[in-house]
């Protein structure tokens, strides 16, 4: 089964030929069939392959064919399967068939049907590739192909603007993260003379080299991290690209594409361990990036932008795990994650189905009774982001923040604490001003429609899966079964989580719990029983408020600062090239142009002068062979 | 002393096959022209429900010599413009690689004037020397039918020379040799090389319908069209040099040809035991194929030149490449068995025959189509 | 008694030159692609002349022969195509007539 | 009795033919009797080769020389109805100066060429099967690059002997 590995991203590839090639004039409706199909049978594989590995077969490499080699700069297309990127390949497949199913009820009525299941397909590919690679520069080639394809389906109704500045905006961000990335592959080559993970790795073990260098590679890479998972300071395109269609939100931007930041800090565990500081940066960025989503998500009204905002957050909290030092709860929260917001992400998808594109909360309501499946499955969803046991959420992030505590970190582990709260207040404000309370906008509450069964589906299934997940892999705490399948890969070298008793435990998850159902319980207060009312605390804060509806004007700065200044360098550099490089140019094309007015009196048209000329040219040779031979010329 | 075939001395034997070997060609061609057009005049004759020439001679058997003679007897008339030199050179330069090409022809075991290694090769270049003794005639004659007419005849046998070698290729693929002797002995017994190329058999078959201007591709002499295409100009025995000779003559090397390339040349019962009853078979064998001719002459209309040369450049040439790019394949595939080859050469034979009708049926649409876009207007004027 | 090399080489030599005097004199372009095809040929029996002569086994030479045949049916072609184009703008043939690319 | 003095006396005969007949091609007045003068050399070199023993080389000779391109010339001669001309029109202006240096280079280089001794081997067994064998091995890429020149060759004539379609709409109005 692992040596059959290469078909998983090879189903995906073959479907995006198919329908890049024959979808618009042929296939048409078919191929979003054909892509499901595609994508079902890779979830198949890697359910094969995951068990397999499960069966004991740690890390093989698979290795496909060489493809550069130069000198000992030798690189190999090659997959490298060990739990870590099982893991992994079961959700992004799995996850995506669900998605997939759920597009083809979603963009049934789009005219670039084929188009969306095209790029679709290509960007699970890249995925793929991005999750199997055995080393950087492959990972690297993944990593570009799922910017390039978010790029293309953030953009997809490229008719508007507002989804083509979202597009260009979070191409050019993840640009900038890539010049990260690509800085951290070229240091590691110099440093380890390879890009294999594994020899990069067993390098490190044998020769350590200086800290410096280590911590330059850690911080390239991580902010190659950032930039991909819309971490501080690269976070400001994934709120954009909500403007993207909402399965597109759900698969590149909750469940799959942005995690692949913590997947390579993840994946270079060893580095960042043997790099000092460069964890506790992860750490920190991420606790910071954390409360400061959450706190803007409080006030959005958009509800693809809350779950956006959340999602940020959320990935906050798994790079808050690896600094901490507890990877296996960063990917365990990655797992469960990429279940209930992809949940809810559909969710909300099928209640803009329903409502005919409102994305404004403050023209939904009462919806419950309208689409009940969407709003129970959404209902489990919330609970599992607000951590309530037994819910998926609950066990990742109790050990999130748990590990933090334990290991150490307060500060980390009070702002996980508080950011808890955050999160279950907006979760509970977004459901209920969904669900609950009176139709806002009766008229789209007339028209409002539970989605049909191909959308529904998939929402019972994530939501089965974000029920059972947790527990099914993550209990009990700290020894569940994800710890012992992944611990040996990514786990510290010395161990460094060390496992608490139960006391410790219980009472850290009775914290997160009671943290959730604090927020809740304000959420509730003030959207159901209206005391204190939410336009009231708005109008009380005032300026705070203003603050956070704006985004702490993060997209202004930016705009003012940066791009102003590469305003600047650009007009710059286009004055040198005008005047200094274009004149020199200019002046030689001159000079050119003077000597060829003289030398044109010898093109005198006629061939025969020509062929005369060539013969001229043949005397001059005989003459100078006849000289040689006779040494006349000497030697 | 050695002893060669028949018992004869080697030395004696090498000029007395040459001998024979051309006087062979020369019973094939001359007397082969004048048996020839009795024929077809007979066989048309009787497809026609005519009786033909029946007073000269028993049967009229006499009326082509009486013809001969005539033609002999003829002035020679010679129109004042025309272009001296080349008007007289015309008929030679078509006569003489006709008769050159017969000196490869196996007529028996070891009756060949000479054994070229590559008499292939030597056919097709006398083959294509024909088109400039036309294109002079036609210059020469200073007529603008000749002209004409002789254009035309250089611009067909250019182009479906281009079909002939490619299936005369696909049978060098196949024996491995280019020596007409070698390929003849390649087909002992009974399975000839026909049973193994129908279809480059096929194709050669009509590309060499139209290289010696045989209806339905007898376009540069198309009476109704341009008087005598570049014959035009020419009577008495330079007509008769060109046409009755060098015509059936090159009728008689294709047969030839194609006896030897598919049907196993002298290779027949008995051969073996008597070598020069393989004469008796050759010729049977070649003068079934001119019988054939005959036959198709008397039974097909003549073409348009547009729908000649569509025909040759867009459905031989193709289908004659198609063949030799799946002959070579598995020959290359299947070294030393010839039954993949057959099995394809079969397909490729029954999908052209079965794929005429749809092109045909395509073909008739636009033109009926065209036919209804140009008469619209003419509705339109009437009423 | 056989004809030594340079006898084959002479004759090439001699046709070679005739064919380039021929383009540089005559007018006619159609002639002058005739006597360019002469050029080719000579060259073509110095190329056979030499490779049987001291070619290995393997006609190397004469293979060279073949590709002059290719150089030589494509430039007839697209020459005539050239000489044709430009009779049909103006109907003349002679090349110091035809000096519209002068500088 | 031996048949040695036939090798050279074919020769001549051949060599005669190949050097009036290009002599003829660059002197003639007459273009078609040039270019007919022109497939006589071409035959004559055919024999050439025979003599040297590249039959397959002297059959492709004919083939292509004097089946194809002495066509095509003739072709090109009857569409630009050449005129026979005064001997005035015959030679370009430069043909003093192209004709010293043409002498300057010939003259040296025949008497050159004679510096060859030595006679070629005696034709036997054919050259085909070798030089089949170094066509499809040894130079089976530029088989292909000329494979190639020739497709380009025959678009490019196209292309350039093809009327635009306002030409050929004028020339049916005429009709």
């Amino acid at each position: 089964m692992i040596s059959l590995v290469w078909l998983i991203p090879a189903f995906p590839l073959a479907a995006f030929l198919l329908g890049g090639l024959f979808g618009r004039r042929w296939l048409g409706h078919m191929t979003g069939l054909i892509a499901t199909v595609a994508v079902g049978l890779s979830a198949l594989l890697s359910i094969g392959v995951f068990l397999e590995v499960l069966g004991g077969k740690t890390q093989s490499v698979v290795p496909l064919y060489r493809w550069i080699a130069v000198g000992e700069f030798s690189v190999s297309v090659s997959a490298l399967i060990d739990p870590l990127s099982s893991v992994m390949l079961l959700v992004v497949t799995v996850v995506s068939f669900l998605i997939f199913v759920y597009s083809n009820g979603y963009m049934a009525h789009d005219a670039g049907f084929y188009r969306f299941f095209t790029w679709l397909s290509l960007f699970v590919f890249a995925m793929l590739i991005l999750v199997m690679a055995d080393n950087y520069l492959l990972m690297f080639v993944g990593w570009e192909g799922v910017g390039l394809c978010s790029y293309l389906l953030i953009g997809f109704w490229f008719e508007r603007p507002e989804p083509y500045y979202a597009a260009k905006k979070a191409f050019v961000m993840n640009r900038i993260g890539d010049w990260g990335y690509t800085i951290g592959i070229i240091t590691i080559f110099l440093v380890f003379g390879s890009m294999n993970f594994v020899d990069v790795f067993k390098r490190l073990e044998e020769s350590a080299p200086a800290q410096a260098t280590l911590t330059l590679i850690c911080i390239a890479l991580f902010f190659g991290a950032t930039g991909k998972s819309a971490q501080l300071p690269l976070y400001s395109w994934l709120p954009d690209a909500m403007e993207g269609p909402t399965p597109v939100s759900a698969l590149i931007h909750a469940a799959t594409m942005v995690t692949s930041g913590v997947y390579l800090v993840a994946r270079s565990m060893p580095l960042f361990e043997a790099a000092g500081p460069s964890l506790q940066i992860v750490g920190v960025v991420g606790a910071i990036t954390a409360i400061f989503a959450a706190t803007i998500a409080l006030v959005q009204f958009d509800i693809k932008r809350v779950m956006a905002y959340s999602t940020v957050s959320q990935l906050g909290y798994m790079f808050l795990a690896l600094g901490v030092g507890a990877p296996v709860a960063a990917i365990f929260h990655l797992a469960t994650h990429a279940f209930f917001k992809a949940l809810l992400f559909l969710g909300s998808g099928s209640v803009i189905h329903g409502l005919g594109g409102e994305q404004d909360m403050r023209k939904m309501g009462g919806l419950r009774r309208k689409m009940p499946v969407t709003f129970w499955t959404m209902l489990a969803a919330g609970g599992a982001l607000a951590a309530l046991p037994p819910l998926a959420g609950f066990w990742s992030k109790d050990e999130i923040v748990a590990a933090a505590f334990v290991n150490g970190h307060l500060v980390l582990y009070a702002i996980g604490i508080i950011t808890a709260v955050l999160t279950s207040f907006y979760v509970t404000r977004a459901l209920w001003m969904t669900f609950y309370g009176e139709p806002r906008d009766q008229h789209l509450f007339d028209h409002a429609h539970e989605s049909p069964t191909v959308m529904t589906l998939p929402l019972i299934l994530l939501g089965v899966g974000t029920v059972v997940l947790g527990i099914a892999i993550g209990f009990p705490p700290e020894q569940g079964f994800i710890h012992r399948f992944l611990g040996p890969v990514v786990e510290a070298a010395g161990g460094a989580e060390h496992a608490p008793e139960l006391a410790t435990i219980l009472l850290l998850a009775v914290a997160s719990v009671g943290a959730g159902i604090v927020g809740i319980g304000i959420g509730v207060l003030m959207y159901v029983r209206h005391r204190p009312d939410p336009a009231a605390v708005a109008r009380a804060a005032g300026p705070l408020y203003r603050l956070l509806v704006n985004k702490y004007y993060i997209d202004e700065l930016y705009d003012h600062r940066i791009v102003e200044a590469a305003r600047t360098i650009a007009g710059a550099s286009w004055a040198f090239d005008i005047h200094i490089i274009d004149g020199l140019a200019n002046r030689l094309g001159w000079a050119l142009a003077m000597s060829g007015q003289g030398l044109r009196r010898l093109q005198t048209g006629v061939v025969g002068n020509y062929a005369l000329t060539i013969m001229a040219g043949l005397l001059l040779m005989l003459v100078a062979y006849g000289g040689y031979a006779a040494g006349i010329f000497g030697r | 002393m050695p002893v060669g075939p028949f018992g004869i001395d080697p030395i004696i034997w090498a000029p007395l096959r040459l001998v024979i070997a051309v006087g062979l060609a020369l019973f094939l061609v001359l007397n082969g022209a004048l048996l020839q057009i009795y024929l077809e005049r007979k066989i048309q004759a009787i497809i026609q429900d005519r009786l033909g020439p029946y007073h000269v001679g028993p049967f009229g058997l006499l009326q082509t010599f009486a013809d001969a003679l005539k033609l002999i007897s003829k002035e020679d008339v010679r129109a004042a413009a025309t272009d001296g030199w080349f008007f007289v050179a015309a008929p030679a330069l078509v006569f003489c690689p006709m008769l050159a090409s017969s000196a490869v022809l196996p007529f028996a075991q070891d009756i060949v004037g000479a054994n070229l290694n590559i008499g292939l090769l030597y056919l097709t270049t006398l083959g294509s020397m024909t088109v400039l003794g036309i294109v002079i005639a036609g210059w020469a004659s200073n007529n603008k039918y000749a002209l004409v007419g002789g254009l035309r005849s250089a611009g067909q046998l250019i182009s479906y020379e281009i079909p002939q070698i490619l299936a005369l290729v696909s049978v060098a693929l196949v024996v491995g040799s280019l020596s007409m002797l070698d390929i003849t002995r390649s087909q002992s017994g009974p399975f000839v090389n026909v049973l193994i190329l129908p279809f480059s058999f096929v194709i050669y078959f009509i590309a060499a319908l139209a290289e010696t201007n045989r209806t339905p591709f007898d376009l540069p002499e198309a009476e109704s069209e341009l008087v005598a295409g570049w014959l035009t100009e020419y009577s008495g025995m330079r007509w008769g040099t060109m046409l009755a000779l060098s015509e059936y003559g090159n009728v008689t090397v294709v047969c030839a040809i194609i006896t030897t390339l598919w049907f196993g040349g002298w290779q027949g019962p008995g051969v073996d035991a008597i070598p020069l009853l393989g004469v008796l078979w050759f010729t049977l064998k070649v003068y079934a194929f001119i019988v054939v001719m005959m036959w198709i002459r008397a039974t097909l209309p003549r073409l348009r030149i547009d729908q000649l040369m569509s025909f040759c450049w867009k459905g031989l040439i193709p289908m004659a490449l198609v063949n030799i790019v799946a002959v070579a394949t598995l020959a290359l595939a299947f070294p030393n068995s010839l039954v993949p080859i057959a099995i394809a050469n079969w397909a490729l034979l029954v999908l052209f025959i079965a794929g005429i009708p749809f092109v045909q049926r395509r073909r008739l649409a636009s033109l009926r189509a065209r036919a209804r876009a140009s008469a619209a207007p003419a509705v339109h004027a009437a009423s | 008694m056989t004809v030594p090399l340079g006898a084959y080489i002479a004759v090439s030599a001699v046709l070679f030159f005739t064919g380039c005097a021929g383009v540089l004199v005559r007018r006619n372009a159609v002639v002058i692609l005739m006597c360019v095809e002469l050029m080719l040929n000579a060259a073509n029996l110095a190329l056979v002349a030499f490779s049987r002569k001291y070619g290995s086994i393997d006609e190397r030479g004469s293979v060279f022969v073949i590709f002059v045949f290719v150089i030589a049916a494509a430039e007839v072609a697209v020459g005539l195509g050239i000489i044709l184009a430009a009779y049909r703008n103006r109907p003349v043939v002679d090349v110091d007539e035809i000096h519209q690319m002068k500088g | 009795m031996t048949f040695d003095f036939v090798e050279p006396v074919v020769f001549a005969l051949l060599s005669i033919g190949v050097i009036a007949g290009g002599a003829a091609v660059v002197l003639l007045n007459r273009i078609t009797a040039a270019a007919l003068l022109m497939a006589f050399t071409f035959l004559s070199m055919a024999g050439m080769f025979v003599l040297l023993g590249a039959e397959t080389i002297a059959a492709f000779q004919v083939l292509i020389y004097v089946g194809a391109i002495t066509v095509l010339i003739l072709y090109g001669v009857m569409f630009t109805k050449f005129s026979d001309r005064p001997r005035a029109l015959f030679f370009q202006r430069q043909t003093p100066i192209a004709a010293v240096f043409v002498a300057a280079v010939a003259i040296p280089v025949a008497l050159f060429s004679f510096s060859f001794t030595g006679a070629p081997p005696r034709p036997g067994g054919g050259d085909l099967p070798a030089l089949a064998t170094s066509v499809f091995t040894d130079f089976a890429f530029p088989f292909e690059i000329a494979s190639v020149l020739l497709l380009a060759a025959m678009v490019g004539a196209i292309v350039l002997t093809r009327r635009d379609d306002a030409e050929e709409a004028a020339m049916r109005r005429r009709r």
